[in-house]
Parts: C-alpha cells; sequence; structure tokens
C-alpha cells in the first residue's frame, strides 16, 4: 500500500501544479467547457497509455502502438458506420494478431522493440491501404459517447476516471492482473511456478490491443473521421505518459491509474505551453523544456523521500 | 552443421543475407543492367545510416532503456550551422566541421546531464533534448537552405576506384567503431555497463565517465552525418533528420546488436543499411503502392529477425 | 505414516553439460519424516540433483519417481514437492499476498488476497515468532533476509495441499542467528509431523544439527550417506575430500603484521562512534550484527576511492561482493573477460588490449585459484556458484588494487575453497595489501588482525590481537561496551 | 472595426522551408496589422509534431483564449473536424488555407492541387508531343495533399496517354528523401523524359539523376530557391527548359485578410480559390532575384488583395 501511494503522490503532485498553472493563467479553463475542452484528446491517448503500460508490465516495449492506433481509428472510420460487422471482425483479428506476437516474441525470445518496429509498418501499411487519403466517419453512436455532457463533470473526467479505475482493477486487483505483473518481475519464477509464460504474454498483448483499439475509437469519436497518420505520436506519449504516471521500464512495476494521471499531465503540458503565448521559433523546444521540468519534479519528490527515510 | 553454427553464432549473417536476396531481385528486374548503379547508389545512402547507426549503436550497447531519440535533429542542426558558417566557403570548410562536432559534443553532454543530474529515462531526456535542438536549428536558420562548399559537394558526391567516397569514409568510422567496440578498453567498459551498471561499477569502472562519453560520441556521429548529408544533398534542410530516427534503430537491431545490452556488432549495422535501402529500392522498382509497400517492409524486417534468432531454450 | 514411505527416488541419474559430469550416476532416496543434509565442494552438484528432483532439469539418464509407485502425475509440484531457492525466486515488484497467489495454484476463489493474507501470517508466525512482516508490503521493499524468510514461509505454506518434501538451497545464507535457529528448529518440527526436508548449506554445524542423514556429494557423485550422528565437522569435511590444512588461526594471524603506514583513515560520523583506521598491509574485520553499516561503509569506501567520472591512473580499491547474482558476474561474458574486466587497463597498450596478456594472466589465476572449468573460455553462467564465487575473488585479486574491499565474499564457497582463500589472502596481506572484510560467520572475523564491530551505523568497539574472539565480538554487537 | 478582434493561426508543421517562409509572411502581415490598429492580436502557434490530434487540441486551447479568428493550416482535412466545429460552436470563426478542413462551418482557401499535378503533364505534352516515360516523385503517404496532387498527374497521364508513369516513389516532400528514393529505382528505369513532382523534391531528383550520370530529364520544380537556382546554372550552361509550380507561402497572409474580413461582417464565400504559383522559362530571372537566398519563391497579400480574391468568387 505504501509503495502504491508514494508511486502515484509524485504524478498527482505534477498534474495539480499544471492544472493550478492553467487556470491562473487562463481563468476561462476553469469551467464545465473548459476542463472538457483542455482534457477530452487526453481520453485516447491515456488508453493508449494504458496499452503501453500493460506491454511494459512484461518487460516489453511496444514502438508500434501509435501505428496500430491510427490503423485501429481508420478501421472505425472506414466500416464502423456502414458495415460494424466487417470492421469488429478486422478489430478482433487485429487483437488475435497482437496474441500471436506476444507469443511468437516469448516463444523465440525476440526483443519487443525490433518486432513491433516492424510492426508498425505492417499496421501504417493496412491503415494507408483502408484509408488512402483521410476520410472516413465516425458512426453516430461512438460521436455521441465522446461527446455527451453528463451532469457534474465534463466527459473527459468522467472518462479518465472510469479507465483508470477498470484498468487499476483489471491490472492490480485480478489474478491475471497479478500474473502479468509477475511476468514482468520475475519471468523465471513464473515458470518454475507452473504458469504458462506463452499464455500471459499472449494474453497481455491481446489486452493491451484491446485499450489500444478503444482509444483509436475514441479518438474518431473526437474528431469524427480518420487518417493513417492520426496517431503516430502516441508511441513516444504513451511511453512518457507511463514513465510520468511512475512506472519503470523493467521490473513489472506499473501504475494503471498513475499511466492516465500521466497521460492528462502530457496533455495539459501541451496546453499550459500554448497559453503561455512563447515566439513560433522556441514553440517546439518549449515542448521538450515542459517534459523536462515535469519529470524533474520526480527528483524533487525522490530527494524529500529519501531524507524522509534517513531520518 | 559446423557452417550451421557459424550462422546462428553470427546475427549479423542474417541482415547480410536479406541485403543479398533484396539486391539480386531488385536486380533481375532489369536483368542485371543496373549493377554498377544501384550497388552504387546503395553504398552512397546506406552510409548515412552506418554513420548515424555506428553511434547509436553505442548508446543501445549500453544496456536496456539507453537509446537516444535526438539523433535526427542533431543531425539537422548540425547540418544548418555548418552550412551556414561555411556559406559555401571551401576556406572555411574546417571551421564547419568542427562546428558541428562541437554541436555533437554539446547535444550529448546535455543529454546525459538530464539522464543523470535529473535521472529522466534515456528515451524521454534525448525526447525533450531533441526538441529544443530543433527549435535552435529553426531558430539559427529558418530553414534556409545555404550551399555546401564546392570542395565538399564534390567529395560526397564523388567515388574513389568506383566506391563511393561517403561509403569509405563510413568505413573508416565502422573499423574505428569495431576497434573501440573489440579491441579496446573502453569497449570492455561499455559491454560490462550494458549487462550490468552495478556490477560495472563494483569492478571499478567509472561507469558515469563511460556513459557520458557512449552518448557523447553517438550525437558528434550524429553530426558528422549531418554535415555530411548536408553536404551531400545541396544544403541543409529542417526536417533532414526524419528519417534517421526509426532508421538507426532499426539498422542497429535488425544487425544482430542485442537490446537488451551488453552485445553489438559492427558488420552487421553494414548488412542492415544495405538491406533497408534495398528493401525499399526493391518495392519500388515492382511498382508497388506505398501501403503495400510498408507493409512488405514490415513483414520482412521481422522474418529477418526470426530467422537470426534462436529458440530459447524454455520460455525464458 | 511410516517411516518408509518414499517421497522422492532418484535411481542412476546422470547430467552432464559439455564435458562436464555434473551428476555421474547418482540414487537418491528421501523417506517421509527425515531430514537430508546435502554437502559437497562447489560444483560437486547439489544444485543439479535439485533441478532434477523438482523437474526443472530432465536427467539425461536415469529417472526419477515421486510418491509410491503407482503415483499417477509425474510433476514434482503436484507430489508436493517445494523447492526455495537460493537465489530467491520472489517477484520483488509483487505484495507478498500476490506472491503467494502466484505460487499456489490452488489459491484461488473469489476473496483469495484474504485468504492469502490469513495463511501467509499465520504461517510467518509459526516459523518465525514475532516477525514484524507485513503482509501487504511488496516484496522489493523488504531486506534481503525478510524476503528470505518471505520465501520461506510461502514454500511451507498449506492451502489444499501440504508439502511433502521442501528443498531448502542455503537457506540461513542472509538469516542471522536468531532467525536461523527459528527456521532450524521449524525444520524440526515439521520433519516430526512427517514431512521431509532436503536440506543444503555449507555451515556443516547446522548440518550436523538438524539432519537425521547426511548425504556427501563430490565431483557428481554421492560418495556418502550416513546418519548425521555418524559424522564429525572434521569427518565430514574429509569426506567432501577437503583436505583443510590446519592452519591454525593464530599463527595465521601472527604471520601478518600491519605496517605503521595508515592507507585509510575516516573519521567517526556520529557521536559515540569510533574513526576507523586501516595500515598497510591488514585484514581489517567487520563484524556486528546484520545490516548495522558495515556494507554501507564498504560502499562509500569504494565510491570515494574510485572515481565514477573519470578512469584513474590506477586502480587503488577492489571490491568482491557474496551478492554475485546481484553485483557479480557479466553473464554474456566467458570465464577469463569476467576474471580481467577490473584490470584491462593495465593489460592494455595504446588503448587495445593485449589478448595474449589477457590469457597468460586469466590462466595464472585459473591455476591459482583453483577454479573448475575445462576451458576459461567458457560462459560464466558455466561455473557453479561457488566457482563464480572464485572468479570474483580472482578478479579483484589480480589487479593492482592496494586495497581489497570484501562484503560477505564467501556466501556460498565451499570449506575446502575458503582455506585456499584464506591462505591466498594471507600471502597477499604479507605483500602488502589491505584487506576490509566484512563477515557474517565468526571464524572468518577471527581471522583478522584486528576488527571493527558495528552497532546501528557506527562502530562500536575496535578489537585486536587476541581479543579478537567470538565472545568479545558478540558482547560488543549487543551492548556497545568494548570488551 | 476589427480592431478589438484578435486572430490566430494554428500551424501544424514547421519543418521545412516553406513553412519557415509562410511564419515569417504571416509574422510580417500580421504585426503590421496589429501596429496600425486594424486586428488586438494575430498570434502564430505550431505544434512540436506534425500530428492531427496535437493541433486538434491546439485549437481547443485556442477557444479557451477567446480568440475571435483561427486560422488553420490542418494536418489533416477531416481529423480536425471536431475541434473545429468546437470553435464555431462557440462562435468562433475558422478560415482554413493550404491544407483545409472539410467542416462546412469554416472558410476555406484551397489550392487546386489537381490541377496542380494535371498541368505538369500539360507542359510537358508541350515539350513532348510524342510522349515518353514518366517518373512520379510523391510526397507523404496518407497525406490529403500527397493523394490531390497524385490524382492530378494520373489524370494528366489519361488525357495525354502519349506519358506513361515507370516509377513512382515517395519523397516524403524532403529534398534528401526524395534524393534517396530516386536513387533507389533510377537503375532499374528506362530513359525518362519528365519527372512530375510535388514541389520540394526536384532538386534532389536532379542530383540523383546526376549521380546516376544519366541525361537530366524534364524536372519540374517546386519554387525553392536552390531549385530556381540550378534551373538557371543549366539553363545557362545547356539551355535547359522546364517549369516550377507550388503554391506561395503567403497565402497564410491571405487567410488572414479573409478572417479579418469575415470578422468584419462582410459576406465572404465559404470556399475561395487561390492561383498556385508558377514560374516559367521567361519569368525565371525575375522570380529568382525576389526569391531570399535559400528560401521559396513567394507572394504576400495585402487587404486589397484579399478584396479582390472575395469578390472574384462571388
Ligand atoms: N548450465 C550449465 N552449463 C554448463 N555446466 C554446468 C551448468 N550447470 C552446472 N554446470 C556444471 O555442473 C557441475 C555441478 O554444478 P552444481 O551447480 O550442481 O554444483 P553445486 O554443487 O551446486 O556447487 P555450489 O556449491 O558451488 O553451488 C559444475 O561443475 C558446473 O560447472
Ligand atoms: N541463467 C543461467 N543459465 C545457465 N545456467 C545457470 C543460470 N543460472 C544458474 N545456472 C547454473 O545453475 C547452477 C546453480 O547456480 P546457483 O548460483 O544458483 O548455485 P547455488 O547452489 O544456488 O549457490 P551456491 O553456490 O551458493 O551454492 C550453477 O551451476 C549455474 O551454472
Ligand atoms: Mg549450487
Ligand atoms: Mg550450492
Amino acid at each position: 500500500m505504501k509503495g502504491f501511494s508514494a508511486r502515484l503522490l509524485i504524478p498527482v503532485i505534477s498534474l495539480a501544479i499544471l492544472l493550478c498553472a492553467v487556470f491562473y493563467l487562463q481563468p476561462r479553463t476553469m469551467s464545465y467547457l473548459g476542463l472538457n475542452l483542455l482534457f477530452n484528446l487526453a481520453v485516447p491517448i491515456a488508453l493508449a497509455t494504458i496499452a503501453q503500460m500493460i506491454i511494459m508490465s512484461v518487460n516489453d516495449l511496444d514502438l508500434s502502438i501509435g501505428t496500430f492506433v491510427s490503423f485501429a481509428a481508420c478501421v472505425t472510420a472506414a466500416f464502423m458506420p456502414e458495415t460494424p460487422l466487417l470492421a469488429i471482425a478486422i478489430l478482433l483479428a487485429a487483437i488475435a494478431a497482437y496474441a500471436v506476437l506476444g507469443f511468437v516474441i516469448t516463444l523465440q525470445s525476440l526483443p519487443s522493440i525490433v518486432v513491433t518496429l516492424g510492426m508498425s509498418f505492417v499496421w501504417g501499411g493496412l491503415a494507408v491501404l483502408i484509408l488512402p487519403s483521410p476520410g472516413g466517419q465516425a458512426p453516430d453512436w461512438l460521436r455521441s459517447i465522446m461527446t455527451v455532457k453528463p451532469p457534474l463533470m465534463p466527459m473527459a473526467i468522467v472518462a479518465s476516471i472510469i479507465i483508470a479505475l477498470v484498468s487499476h482493477f483489471i491490472i492490480m486487483r485480478t489474478t491475471f492482473g497479478v500474473a502479468i505483473r509477475g511476468a514482468g518481475g520475475n519471468g523465471r519464477s513464473l515458470v518454475r511456478a507452473g504458469w504458462s509464460l506463452l499464455k500471459i504474454k499472449a494474453a497481455a498483448y491481446a489486452l493491451a490491443a484491446f485499450f489500444a483499439i478503444l482509444s483509436g475509437m475514441a479518438l474518431v469519436g473526437l474528431t469524427t473521421a480518420a487518417d493513417a497518420n492520426i496517431a503516430l505520436r502516441y508511441t513516444l506519449l504513451s511511453i512518457a505518459g507511463v514513465i510520468l504516471g511512475g512506472g519503470e521500464f523493467v521490473g513489472g512495476r506499473v501504475s494503471p491509474i498513475g499511466a492516465v494521471v500521466g497521460a492528462l499531465t502530457l496533455t495539459l503540458a501541451a496546453s499550459f505551453l500554448s497559453f503561455l503565448h512563447i515566439s513560433p521559433d522556441w514553440q517546439i523546444g518549449a515542448q521538450g523544456a515542459i517534459l523536462i521540468v515535469v519529470l524533474g519534479l520526480r527528483l524533487i519528490f525522490n530527494f524529500g523521500k529519501r531524507k524522509g527515510s534517513a531520518s | 552443421m559446423t557452417q550451421l553454427s557459424f550462422l546462428t553464432s553470427k546475427p549479423w549473417i542474417w541482415s547480410f543475407a536479406a541485403a543479398m536476396a533484396t539486391w539480386v531481385i531488385t536486380m533481375l528486374f532489369t536483368g542485371g543492367s543496373s549493377f554498377v548503379g544501384l550497388s552504387q547508389a546503395t553504398l552512397t545512402f546506406a552510409s548515412f545510416s552506418i554513420i548515424v547507426g555506428l553511434g547509436q549503436m553505442l548508446v543501445i550497447t549500453l544496456g536496456p532503456g539507453n537509446i537516444d531519440l535526438s539523433v535526427p535533429s542533431t543531425i539537422t542542426l548540425a547540418g544548418t550551422v555548418a552550412l551556414k558558417l561555411m556559406d559555401g566557403q571551401s576556406s572555411w570548410l574546417l571551421l564547419g566541421f568542427f562546428a558541428a562536432l562541437a554541436i555533437g559534443l554539446a547535444v550529448g553532454l546535455s543529454n546525459y546531464a538530464l539522464i543523470k543530474l535529473l535521472r529522466i529515462p534515456p528515451i524521454i531526456a534525448t525526447l525533450s533534448m531533441s526538441f529544443i535542438v530543433q527549435s535552435s536549428a529553426i531558430w539559427y536558420n529558418r530553414g534556409l537552405r545555404v550551399k555546401p562548399p564546392k570542395v565538399l559537394a564534390d567529395f560526397t558526391t564523388e567515388a574513389t576506384f568506383g566506391i563511393p567516397n561517403l561509403a569509405l569514409v563510413a568505413l573508416a568510422l565502422s573499423i574505428f567503431v569495431w576497434w573501440l567496440l573489440e579491441k579496446s578498453v573502453f569497449g570492455r567498459w561499455i559491454s560490462a555497463i550494458g549487462q550490468s551498471p552495478f556490477a560495472a561499477r563494483m569492478a571499478g569502472i567509472p561507469v558515469d565517465g563511460a556513459r557520458l562519453m557512449t552518448y557523447v560520441c553517438c550525437a558528434c556521429f550524429a553530426s558528422v552525418c549531418g554535415f555530411l548529408l548536408a553536404s551531400f544533398s545541396g544544403g541543409a534542410a529542417l526536417n533532414m533528420g526524419t528519417e534517421y530516427l526509426l532508421m538507426s534503430i532499426a539498422v542497429v537491431i535488425i544487425g544482430g546488436t542485442a537490446v537488451t545490452g551488453g552485445n553489438s556488432n559492427v558488420p552487421g549495422i553494414w548488412g542492415a543499411s544495405l538491406f533497408m535501402f534495398l528493401v525499399v529500392s526493391m518495392l519500388n522498382t515492382y511498382g508497388f503502392g506505398a501501403g503495400v509497400r510498408l507493409i512488405l517492409t514490415g513483414l520482412i524486417i521481422i522474418t529477418v529477425i526470426l530467422a537470426a534468432s534462436r529458440p530459447s531454450a524454455r520460455a525464458r | 505414516m511410516s517411516d518408509h514411505d518414499t517421497v522422492v527416488s532418484v535411481k542412476d541419474v546422470r547430467v552432464q553439460f559439455g564435458a562436464v559430469k555434473a551428476l555421474d550416476g547418482v540414487d537418491l532416496e528421501i523417506f517421509a519424516g527425515e531430514t537430508i543434509g546435502l554437502v559437497g565442494h562447489n560444483g560437486a552438484g547439489k544444485s543439479t540433483i535439485v533441478n532434477v528432483i523438482n523437474g526443472a532439469l530432465p536427467p539425461h539418464e536415469g529417472a526419477v519417481s515421486y510418491g509410491a509407485q503407482d503415483s499417477t502425475t509425474k510433476v514434482a509440484k503436484d507430489n508436493g514437492v517445494r523447492c526455495v531457492f537460493q537465489e530467491l525466486s520472489l517477484f520483488p515488484n509483487l505484495t507478498i499476498v500476490e506472491n503467494a497467489r502466484l505460487m499456489h495454484s490452488d489459491l484461488g476463489g473469489w476473496n483469495w488476497r484474504k485468504t492469502a493474507a490469513r495463511l501467509m501470517r499465520e504461517m510467518l508466525d509459526e516459523i518465525f515468532p514475532n516477525n514484524s512482516i507485513q503482509t501487504q508490503s511488496a516484496v522489493g521493499e523488504l531486506s534481503i533476509a525478510e524476503r528470505q524468510m518471505v520465501e520461506i514461509a510461502i514454500k511451507f505454506l498449506n492451502v489444499t495441499q501440504a508439502p511433502k518434501l521442501v528443498i531448502l538451497d542455503e537457506p540461513t545464507s542472509s538469516l542471522d542467528a536468531t532467525l536461523a535457529e527459528q527456521l532450524l528448529a521449524h525444520v524440526r518440527r515439521y520433519v516430526s509431523e512427517g514431512g521431509s526436508v532436503l536440506f543444503i548449506s555449507h555451515i556443516l554445524g547446522e548440518i550436523l544439527s538438524t539432519s537425521s542423514r547426511i548425504v556427501v556429494m563430490k565431483d557428481g557423485k554421492i560418495v556418502s550417506s550416513k546418519p548425521a550422528s555418524e559424522f564429525s565437522v572434521q569427518s565430514l569435511v574429509e569426506t567432501m575430500g577437503s583436505v583443510v590444512k590446519k592452519s591454525e588461526r593464530k599463527s595465521a594471524r601472527s604471520a601478518v603484521q600491519g605496517s605503521e603506514q595508515t592507507v585509510l583513515h575516516i573519521p567517526s560520523g556520529k557521536a559515540g562512534g569510533l574513526d576507523f583506521n586501516a595500515t598497510r598491509g591488514e585484514i581489517v574485520g567487520l563484524a556486528g550484527l546484520g545490516g548495522h553499516g558495515q556494507t554501507e561503509m564498504l560502499l562509500d569506501l569504494f565510491n570515494k576511492h574510485c572515481s565514477n567520472w573519470v578512469p584513474e591512473k590506477q586502480q587503488n580499491v577492489a571490491f568482491v561482493a557474496g551478492d554475485r547474482s546481484l553485483n557479480g558476474t557479466f553473464p554474456l561474458w566467458s570465464i577469463l573477460r569476467n576474471l580481467t574486466v577490473s584490470n584491462v587497463r593495465a593489460l592494455a597498450r595504446f588503448a587495445t588490449i593485449d589478448a595474449a596478456r589477457e590469457d597468460i594472466q586469466a590462466d595464472e589465476w585459473k591455476k591459482r585459484i583453483e577454479i573448475r572449468t575445462p576451458d576459461i573460455d567458457n560462459p560464466i553462467l558455466s561455473l557453479s556458484g561457488g566457482n563464480q564465487q572464485k572468479v570474483l575473488f580472482a578478479r579483484a585479486l589480480s589487479g593492482e588494487a592496494e586495497i581489497v574491499l570484501m562484503d560477505d565474499p564467501m556466501r556460498g564457497v565451499d570449506i575446502g575453497t575458503k582455506q585456499e582463500v584464506y591462505n591466498i589472502l594471507q600471502s597477499e596481506a604479507v605483500s602488502g595489501r589491505t584487506f576490509i572484510w566484512y563477515s557474517t560467520e565468526m571464524d572468518e572475523v577471527c581471522l583478522c588482525n584486528r576488527v571493527y564491530v558495528f552497532r546501528d551505523g557506527a562502530i562500536v568497539a575496535e578489537l585486536s590481537g587476541d581479543d579478537v574472539t567470538e565472545d568479545n565480538i558478540l558482547a560488543a554487537s549487543f551492548s556497545g561496551v568494548a570488551a | 472595426d476589427t480592431s478589438s478582434k484578435k486572430i490566430a493561426l494554428s500551424n501544424n508543421y514547421a519543418g521545412n522551408s516553406w513553412r519557415q517562409a509562410m511564419l515569417t509572411s504571416w509574422d510580417k502581415v500580421a504585426s503590421e496589422a496589429v501596429k496600425s490598429g486594424v486586428v488586438a492580436a494575430g498570434d502564430a502557434f505550431t505544434t512540436a509534431e506534425n500530428q492531427a490530434t496535437e493541433q486538434a487540441a491546439q485549437i481547443q486551447n485556442m477557444i479557451l483564449q477567446g480568440y475571435d479568428a483561427i486560422v488553420v493550416n490542418a494536418a489533416s482535412p477531416t481529423a480536425l473536424n471536431g475541434a473545429v466545429k468546437e470553435a464555431c460552436d462557440a462562435g468562433i470563426t475558422v478560415v482554413s488555407f493550404d491544407g483545409i478542413v472539410t467542416e462546412p462551418c469554416a472558410w476555406r482557401i484551397a489550392v487546386d492541387f489537381k490541377e496542380m499535378g494535371r498541368s505538369q503533364v500539360e507542359y510537358l505534352s508541350g515539350r513532348f508531343p510524342d510522349g515518353g516515360n514518366l517518373l512520379e516523385v510523391r510526397g507523404l503517404a496518407g497525406v490529403f495533399v500527397d493523394d490531390e496532387i497524385s490524382a492530378g498527374i494520373h489524370a494528366g497521364v489519361e488525357q495525354f496517354p502519349q506519358f506513361k508513369i515507370v516509377g513512382s516513389v515517395h519523397g516524403d516532400w524532403a529534398q534528401d528523401v526524395a534524393q534517396r528514393a530516386v536513387a533507389g529505382v533510377l537503375p532499374s528505369l528506362p530513359e525518362v523524359v519528365g519527372v512530375v513532382t510535388q514541389g520540394g523534391d526536384g532538386y534532389g531528383a536532379a542530383q540523383a539523376f546526376a549521380a546516376a550520370n544519366r541525361p537530366t530529364p524534364v524536372i519540374v520544380m517546386g519554387n525553392r530557391e536552390d531549385e530556381l537556382q540550378w534551373w538557371k546554372e543549366q539553363k545557362d550552361a545547356n539551355g535547359y527548359e522546364t517549369m516550377s509550380v507550388s503554391i506561395a507561402p503567403g497565402v497564410s497572409t491571405l487567410a488572414f485578410w479573409v478572417a479579418q474580413q469575415v470578422l468584419d461582417g462582410q459576406d465572404v464565400p465559404k470556399d475561395l480559390t487561390v492561383p498556385f504559383l508558377s514560374i516559367s522559362q521567361d519569368t525565371l530571372e525575375e522570380s529568382l532575384k525576389s526569391t531570399q537566398k535559400g528560401g521559396v519563391a513567394n507572394v504576400e497579400y495585402a487587404l486589397e488583395d484579399a478584396k479582390a480574391v472575395i469578390s472574384g468568387a462571388k
């Protein structure tokens, strides 16, 4: 429990600080509509981050999340409104493909980075085949889910909370989740204890694909259409989100709630910058600087923690 | 049997085999008449990936999580600054070259400062750095193309004894890196660090010093690549490095370097770089559309990796 | 339950790794209600037989069978065989409860967290009374001793099926005396209730006091299997094949005289603590209960004298760690490279490593410290645990370092090898090296010229010469009153 | 009166000389307009990566910042529709140019990219009445502009069937990528009479032909200074003839004035077209003179030009 809350504290604090800064710079954001506009594009990012987190919890890294989300978005926009069955069949096949990837990567002990790098070309190619030029259309039900206006809290916040809770339950509470994290913590022991590493990793990959598909669908719901390059940057964003949320590259140490918070923080950081009015020359550089600052916050906290434990 | 074990013990064989196969298939299209042209073009363009790949390989050897994503923007900034400083004057050639190296040095130092002082994971630290470096390039020259000095432009586009000069440069650098990794003390050190940083430290290796040097090396290789690429293509462009983000990583790992660190190999980079260029040429030659081309590229990469892999004795 | 219920029987098992015959026709039968002590030199094949019994390593020849002859399942786990490995097999990122869940597939059900927490609490309290381990904490946050306790408790857990045979591979190496005694008491209790235990240790006292039968292995063969009462320490050692040169402590110690030249001095950090001093050619021991700041001091010393940034002209300190899987060996490398890594700068000309000189040095040390391997170019992982440890020693001693820091370096080293290493230490000290040696084993501490006793992160006593005795050290570590 | 109105530019990419010229033109015209009190603000924003999602977030932020008009060069014609709709709903004028958006509530200053592609083949048909083989250098796969220009080129080839496209590569609108891609297929291509391009890649193609020691075909240029310079060198040396066509980066200033006109309450049709900027053998010297060294041939628009474009469209 101790580790759990400490892992979460840093991301939550960074988010809170940034949010205050944004409220200060632009008081208009402090409203129902404002919060929704600030955060609604964080919803697909949060889902992609969860997908990446699941892969990272088995000590792998998925360099194809971005193209895969784009692919899922293209499938959704191109087929979902007219031929939903076809769309669902393609997406199910994609999940199966991920499971096979997880299986092969484990069986042959391949480096996941290379395999997913190769797959990123494959998903990209499929997306280009499905939508050679931008277009398609979000199905109405998806559009209305993503633009729903629940009472009290805007959709973006509600959705983030639901994503955080559901993924927390799956990854942190169920036996399946424990086994996934166990595979990352000590794969050899898992095998010794009689589990099938192959099955667990295949299942983890499939689960990740499921979340990534949700991400693509959410994205289409927000943007109303798709293109083959729509989510390329999710690959790096999702990795940054997991790290920001207190996850680690190896060892199965992850936090789903932290990952969602990390995704929100990244989104907010970009908004914060545009409220600052930086010269166009340095706007790109400022994005780097803010990443550094937000991650640097961890250090301050870690200092505090080390002092605390020393005394 | 011995041949078979030779195959499996040398992972770079596979990248060469793949490169050879694509080369032959591409030439089949023209019945062999494109022999000289294709080979020269391949060597020329592979040189750039080889040079950045060598640097990236050193970093990847440092172990899991070590990667340099600032390579593209370093290429851009080094090319931009060097060409603007030289301003087309051959007499300023050395100034431009050293300016490029200085940029590599600065980027490498800053990268490691972020990693070490702020404890930011390398993948994010170098990504953040790349944004800053890219902004510097925009601010410095706003993307205006300055022509390279004539001497330099000629050097980069010409060939000696039928072999492109660029390939010779890449060869020299490769031999240097091979020596570094296989024969030198520094190579031993980074291989040790890649296997276990803590054990390396306890064995008396100056871990931080060696890692810093490695990041600086990587950035310097990128800046040399930027310098040559800008001279070769007639001026620096703001997006000239973009290609080399995925490329630098791909050639390293397709070439058989372990992503888990500690184990690298130089010949593989050549095989993989030639292969990466040839596969695009091959698919272009056969006139595949962009979608199919991407899919085939991905599948071929995975096939090469599968061929080079050995099944684990027991699922890890 | 009769005394002659077979739990496991191993028949004429052979296992070969390349040229090495790790097991060369081993017959072993384990009955219910007995504790078998398994001893042997490093590389004798103990870990290998364990792996054969628990099913991780199918034998190349021979057979393993479990329980009665007609037992239907051939899976070790389903026959109640449990194994505590020496390199712990826990999941550091998971909580204790989650670890228990993964280790016990029968711990399912809707409310498994609650069940697991209750069972673990009970088992921990049963084996290690008065422990303060929380079942909700992540294993990674526990100390090494606590992890060992958790692993042992998990393996003894009875969810739906009681364990029949528990294999303990050096379970006491990271436990202090009290905890070790608690464990041994539990083992006796468990065996008296009909369970059986296979107990591996290089600490012969434990073996003799706990086992009902002792099996001695040598070079992949069982050379002796007799009731414990028929052995003494001396006869055990002789059976294992080590000729213990009766190098008397006293004489050994007097052979080395620290010179007057101080090579290290650390002022005490804490009020009431003593300064630390070491002179040339001295063997300084660090004692006290585990975890009272000895390792920290060694690491501090190391970090102060070995730059992390600039390569030194000459290496002045070397470090030998006992926890080799964590911070010792480089798994991708050969034995040779592992041995020479600290010293490559000295072996290099113009920054290029001279392969010929490297070979010569490695061969010399292979002979000197008797590393058991057919070829020094074999991967380091092909060595048995104890032999890997020897490589680490050779690494530290082959360089020019004047000060050698040792953090409990003899973990898992067999008694014969220990003697060899002691002798090397003595002769190196005579030639002017300084050793600073933290050990959890009293015998080793007593070999030192001078001993500092640690308590709560500070030095509370300094003993030298004839004052270095077990009693004095124990007294100082508990009360802080120097004898 | 628009003196209290604030206009923002949402730009998705700054990584090439065309975009840099676009930003410079915008800055010049917008700061002039702010100084003379025509509008209250004319800020430019650029995203770090060329991504529709990031730009959508950027537009949403602009809504929150209370801009009255947003001028967009969109990363995708459709993927920003959600954000654009939100802006319209918040009463904000949205004007898209170059990379236009399909959301009906926005204004579009479109370039007829199809025609840009077709006109290249038409020009070549004048040069080679007997036709011949063409090499096509495309842009970035999956992007709208690439698809449009390519469609135009293929329409052109249909119209002039004496031409045949024997090779098609993606140059990603980058000199070095184009050079590499062309160099890769060149050895296996038969004789090529012309290279049809999308802008920014002509010089790279020329380099590749030179490196392969093949006769230089007629390469359609894309208005970059280095391309024009090369063309001039060739022209002076051996009378090389070609054409150059691209969209002027200064079209951002046209969009600025259109937004200002909409804010001013003028009746502006939703769809406006700007001609692309094309340079011929005769205008080469002149254009080269007015183009910044290392930059792109440009035209900036004044308020009057914008008014003319608007009234022309009615
Ligand atoms: N995977 C392996 N590959 C090659 N040789 C091996 C392997 N595992 C064990 N051996 C060899 O088998 C022999 C027996 O090893 P084992 O680990 O069983 O010894 P041990 O009795 O446990 O020794 P220690 O007390 O040092 O742990 C050793 O000589 C060792 O080098
Ligand atoms: N990853 C591995 N690959 C191959 N062999 C291994 C690996 N890890 C351990 N071994 C082999 O398994 C055997 C057991 O090694 P380990 O270090 O666990 O010995 P141990 O008996 O537990 O320790 P000790 O030496 O303290 O008795 C050794 O012979 C070693 O060579
Ligand atoms: Mg062993
Ligand atoms: Mg052992």
